[in-house]
C-alpha cells in the first residue's frame, strides 16, 4: 500500500507511471523507487524461496545487506530488489532456489 | 525455548542452532571452524545478518564472554558485487611484491 | 598492467551519513581535495528516513528534522566542492591507502592520503521460530520503506524492542498509517527515552517489557505472532503466552557498528558491549592504530547522530592537520572545542555508558601503542 | 525493579509533580501554564531557546532536566512545537468555570477542525472523557508539528494529554 498522504512529508508526489511485469502480472511502478517497493505496493511479500527448504522470503533489511529479497529480473538472478530501482517493461520472476541465468 | 533446534541461524544457508551446536560437540573449536564446518555465515549475505548470532551461540556453548574470543575473518570483497565487476579494477592496482594478504 | 589509472585524491570519507558528511565539510573547508564515497544513490545515511525533529543543542540543529539537517549538509557539500561517488560500493582497502571501488558495474583504485572510514551500523538479528518468514524485518527496514519509499509495510505491527529505535519506528508507522499492535521487550525495563515511550503510550500502544517473541507463524507470511512473558533470567514463563494477529513484524533490537574495511585494513579492534561490539582502536585524533586511517560515527561505537557529526570533524579535522593544511594549534583548539560540546553530552545516565567505552578505547590505543 | 515510567513507559503522578518542569498545583489552579514532561538526562535544549520568557531552563550541561520558572510562564503555548520529544503541554484550568483547557502537539492525520467533538485521552491512550477542539496551530515555525487545543471538564486537565486518533482508515489511500 502506498502512503498517499503524510503528517510531516506531505502527499505522494512520485506519479505510477510505469508498468514492470511479475511472473507475468503486469503491475504499475512509480519511475526511480526500488523493484521490492513496487511489489510489496501491489501486495506482493514473497520474493523467493530458499535452496534448501523452499521456504519463503521477502524483504528484510531494504538496504542491500541481507540478500532476502533477491529475485530474477530482466533473465539475471539474485539481483537485490531492495536496492535496484524499476525501469519500464522489466520482467521479474519470484526466485526458486539459486535461480538460473536464462539467457 | 521450543523449536530451538530447529531454529534458523543463518538464513543464506539455513543453518540451525542445533547443527552449530553439533559441529562444536563434534570438536570445532573456534568461530572459524564453526562457520565452516556449518556454512553459517558463508552464504549470500556473507555473514552479515547472522554473524553476531552465532557469536552468541558460541559464547554461550563455551562459556566465554565475546571479548574473549577470536572473532571470524573478514575478506575482500567486502560488498556482494558481480565477479566480472570485481575483474574490471585488477588492470588498474599495482600489487606490492611484498604484499601478503588480508 | 599498461593503463593504469588510479584515482587520487587527499582525503577520501567512506560513508555519507552524518558523520561522513561532516567529514568531508570539515576537510574540504581546509582546503584538502575531498572525495566522499556512498553505497546508496542518494547521501544522507539515516538522517534521510529520520522525518523526526532531533534532540541535542543549537550547534546540532536541535529541532530541526533528520530529512532537513540532510538537506542541509548536502547543500554544503556541494558548495564546497566535495567530489561525490554516490552509488558506489568500496570492497575493500589495499595497501592501507588504496580504496577499491565500484560504481555501474566498473571498479576502479582510489589512492587517497587520509581514509576517514565513517560507514555506520547495520541492525542485529534476533531469531525466533517463524524470522525468516516475509513480514518479519528490521525496524530500519521497515522506515526505510515508509518514509523513503512511502510504502505501508503491512497493517498490523508488532515491534520488537523497546529502544529508542523501536520505539521511534513504531511511532512513525503510525504516522504512515500502520497499527501497532504492542511494543515488546526482553528487559524488565524501557530502555529508550521516556519521551519516546511517552508518545507510543498516549496513542495507546501498550509498551509490554519482559516480554518476547516465541514464534511468528503463518503459511507464506507473517499472519500472527505469539508473545509470551519473561522472568529475570529471561526464561519464558509457562502459560503467559498471548497471541497477536499482526502481518509485520520489526526488529529492534540493537545495532552493530559496520567497519568490515577496518578489519581489511588490519586496524586494531576491541570488544566494547556498551558501544555495540567490536570497534576499532583509537586516539582522540579519531585515528586508527593503522596510520592515516580514521574512524568517526557509528562505526566508532553506536552513538547519536550529534555526537556522529563532531567525531567526523575531529576525524577531518586531524586528518588535514597531519597533511599540513592545518596549523597544529588551530587543530587543537577545533578538537579541544569539539570535545567540549561531546563531553556535554556524554554525561546522564544514557550518555554515561557511551563515555565510559569511548574512555576504555582511549586506554586500550594506549596500551597498544605502548607495546609497539 | 524498574517502576514507574521506565517500566510503563507513562509518568505516574507522583513522579510528575516532582519534575522541575511541572508546575506546582497552586499555580496551575491560576490559569494557562506549560507543563514540561521531560524526565530523562539527555541533552536537549531547544524548549530554552523557544520561550520568550525565559520560563524555561536548561542550562549547562546540557543534559540538565528542563526546569519552568512557572512565575514567568504565561501559558502561551510557544514551546509545545518546539520540543522534539512532544513532551511539552500547556494547561489551563480557568478556561471556564467548567472546564479546562489541555494544549498538545499532534503529528497525524488527519487532523481536527476547531469544533469538533473528540475522545480526550490520558498519558496512557486511554480514553477518559470527551471533549471539544478549540483551537488548532499550525505555523509554520511549527514545522508540520500541529498544536491542538480542546476543552475537557475540568476534573480532568491534569491527565488529558491528547485525543485517540480518528480512524487509519480515514487515510486518503
Amino acid at each position: 500500500m502506498r502512503i498517499k498522504v503524510h503528517p510531516v512529508l506531505g502527499p505522494l508526489k512520485g506519479k505510477a507511471t510505469i508498468e514492470i511485469e511479475v511472473d507475468g502480472r503486469r503491475i504499475s511502478a512509480i519511475p526511480g523507487e526500488m523493484i521490492s517497493s513496487a511489489l510489496i505496493a501491489a501486495g506482493i511479500k514473497v520474493f523467493r524461496t530458499t535452496h534448501k527448504k523452499g521456504e519463503p522470503r521477502g524483504y528484510f533489511c531494504g538496504i542491500g545487506q541481507c540478500t532476502d529479497c533477491m529475485m530474477t529480473v530482466d533473465n539475471i538472478p539474485s539481483v537485490r530488489t531492495c536496492i535496484t530501482p524499476v525501469s519500464k517493461g522489466m520482467k521479474i520472476k519470484t526466485q526458486y532456489g539459486h535461480g538460473k541465468w536464462e539467457v | 525455548m521450543i523449536d530451538d533446534e530447529e531454529l534458523v541461524i543463518c538464513r543464506c544457508e539455513e543453518v540451525t542452532k542445533g547443527e552449530i551446536l553439533e559441529v562444536m560437540e563434534k570438536g570445532a573449536e573456534t568461530l572459524n571452524e564453526v562457520k565452516r564446518l556449518t556454512r553459517a555465515g558463508m552464504g549470500l549475505c556473507q555473514g552479515r545478518v547472522c554473524r553476531r548470532l552465532v557469536m552468541q551461540i558460541y559464547c554461550q556453548n563455551v562459556g566465554k564472554k565475546p571479548e574473549e574470543i577470536k572473532p571470524t575473518k573478514y575478506r575482500p570483497p567486502v560488498r556482494p558485487l558481480p565477479i566480472e565487476t570485481l575483474a574490471s579494477g585488477v588492470k588498474s592496482i599495482e600489487l606490492d611484491p611484498d604484499y601478503e594478504g588480508i | 598492467m599498461g593503463s593504469m589509472s588510479m584515482l587520487t585524491t587527499d582525503v577520501a570519507v567512506v560513508g555519507a551519513g552524518p558523520a561522513g558528511l561532516y567529514a568531508a565539510i570539515e576537510a574540504a573547508k581546509a582546503g584538502a581535495k575531498t572525495t566522499i564515497i556512498n553505497e546508496y544513490v542518494e547521501p544522507g545515511g539515516q538522517l534521510t528516513k529520520q522525518i523526526h525533529k532531533f534532540f541535542g543543542s543549537k550547534e546540532h540543529a536541535a529541532g530541526v528534522r533528520g530529512i532537513d539537517i540532510s538537506a542541509k549538509l548536502l547543500g554544503s557539500i556541494d558548495e564546497l566542492k566535495v567530489e561525490k561517488r554516490m552509488g558506489t560500493l568500496v570492497w575493500s582497502i589495499f595497501h592501507s591507502n588504496i580504496l577499491a571501488i565500484a560504481h555501474n558495474g566498473k571498479s576502479e583504485m582510489l589512492r587517497a592520503n587520509k581514509i576517514i572510514l565513517a560507514t555506520g551500523a547495520s541492525e542485529n538479528a534476533f531469531a525466533f521460530p517463524g524470522w525468516t518468514l516475509p513480514g518479519v524485518m528490521g525496524a530500519g527496514a521497515a522506515q526505510t520503506l515508509i518514509n523513503l519509499q512511502r510504502i505501508l509495510p503491512g497493517n498490523r505491527v508488532l515491534m520488537v524492542g523497546a529502544g529508542n529505535v523501536g520505539l521511534i519506528v513504531a511511532f512513525q508507522l503510525l504516522q504512515a498509517g500502520s497499527e501497532v499492535v504492542a511494543v515488546v521487550d526482553a528487559l524488565p525495563y524501557i530502555s529508550g527515552y521516556c519521551v519516546h515511550s511517552a508518545k507510543i503510550a498516549r496513542a495507546g500502544i501498550p509498551i509490554l517489557t519482559s516480554h518476547t517473541v516465541k514464534k511468528a507463524y503463518g503459511e507464506i507470511s507473517v499472519e500472527g505472532v505469539m508473545v509470551v512473558k519473561v522472568d529475570n533470567q529471561c526464561k519464558p514463563i509457562p502459560k503467559s503466552e498471548q497471541d497477536m494477529k499482526v502481518d509485520t513484524i520489526c526488529i529492534a533490537v540493537g545495532l552493530t557498528p559496520l567497519v568490515e574495511l577496518a578489519w581489511l585494513a588490519n586496524c586494531r579492534f576491541t570488544w566494547v558491549a556498551s558501544l555495540g561490539g567490536y570497534v576499532p582502536l583509537y586516539d582522540d585524533k579519531m585515528e586508527t592504530t593503522v596510520k592515516g586511517i580514521y574512524v568517526a560515527g557509528d562505526a566508532a561505537g553506536i552513538e547519536e547522530a550529534s555526537t556522529a557529526m563532531e567525531e567526523g570533524s575531529i576525524a577531518a579535522i586531524s586528518a588535514v592537520e597531519s597533511l599540513g593544511l592545518m596549523t597544529q594549534q588551530r587543530a587543537y583548539a577545533l578538537r579541544a572545542e569539539a570535545y567540549e560540546r561531546l563531553r556535554s553530552f556524554r554525561i546522564g545516565p544514557f550518555g554515561k555508558l557511551r563515555d565510559q567505552g569511548k574512555q576504555f578505547i582511549w586506554r586500550e590505543r594506549q596500551k597498544y601503542a605502548e607495546r609497539i | 525493579m524498574q517502576r514507574g515510567f521506565k517500566l510503563t513507559g507513562v509518568l505516574t503522578d507522583a513522579e510528575l509533580h516532582r519534575l522541575p518542569g511541572a508546575p506546582s498545583v497552586e499555580r496551575a489552579a491560576k490559569g494557562p501554564v506549560a507543563v514540561i514532561e521531560c524526565a530523562e538526562e539527555f541533552p536537549c535544549d531547544p524548549c530554552e531557546y523557544s520561550c520568550a520568557y525565559g520560563a524555561i531552563i536548561v542550562g549547562q550541561p546540557i543534559i540538565n532536566l528542563p526546569c519552568l520558572d512557572e512565575d514567568s510562564c504565561t501559558g502561551c503555548g510557544k514551546c509545545i512545537a518546539q520540543c522534539p520529544g512532544f513532551a511539552i503541554f500547556v494547561m489551563n484550568l480557568n478556561y471556564s468555570k467548567k472546564e479546562a483547557t489541555v494544549s498538545f502537539p499532534y503529528e497525524f492525520l488527519p487532523t481536527y477542525k476547531a469544533g469538533e467533538v473528540v475522545n480526550a485521552v490520558n498519558r496512557s491512550g486511554k480514553v477518559i472523557t470527551k471533549g471539544k477542539v478549540v483551537d488548532v496551530k499550525n505555523l509554520t515555525n511549527q514545522d508540520r508539528t500541529v498544536v491542538i487545543t480542546i476543552a475537557v471538564p475540568k476534573e480532568f486537565g491534569w491527565d488529558v494529554r491528547g485525543i485517540e486518533r480518528k480512524e487509519v482508515k480515514a487515510y486518503d489511500r
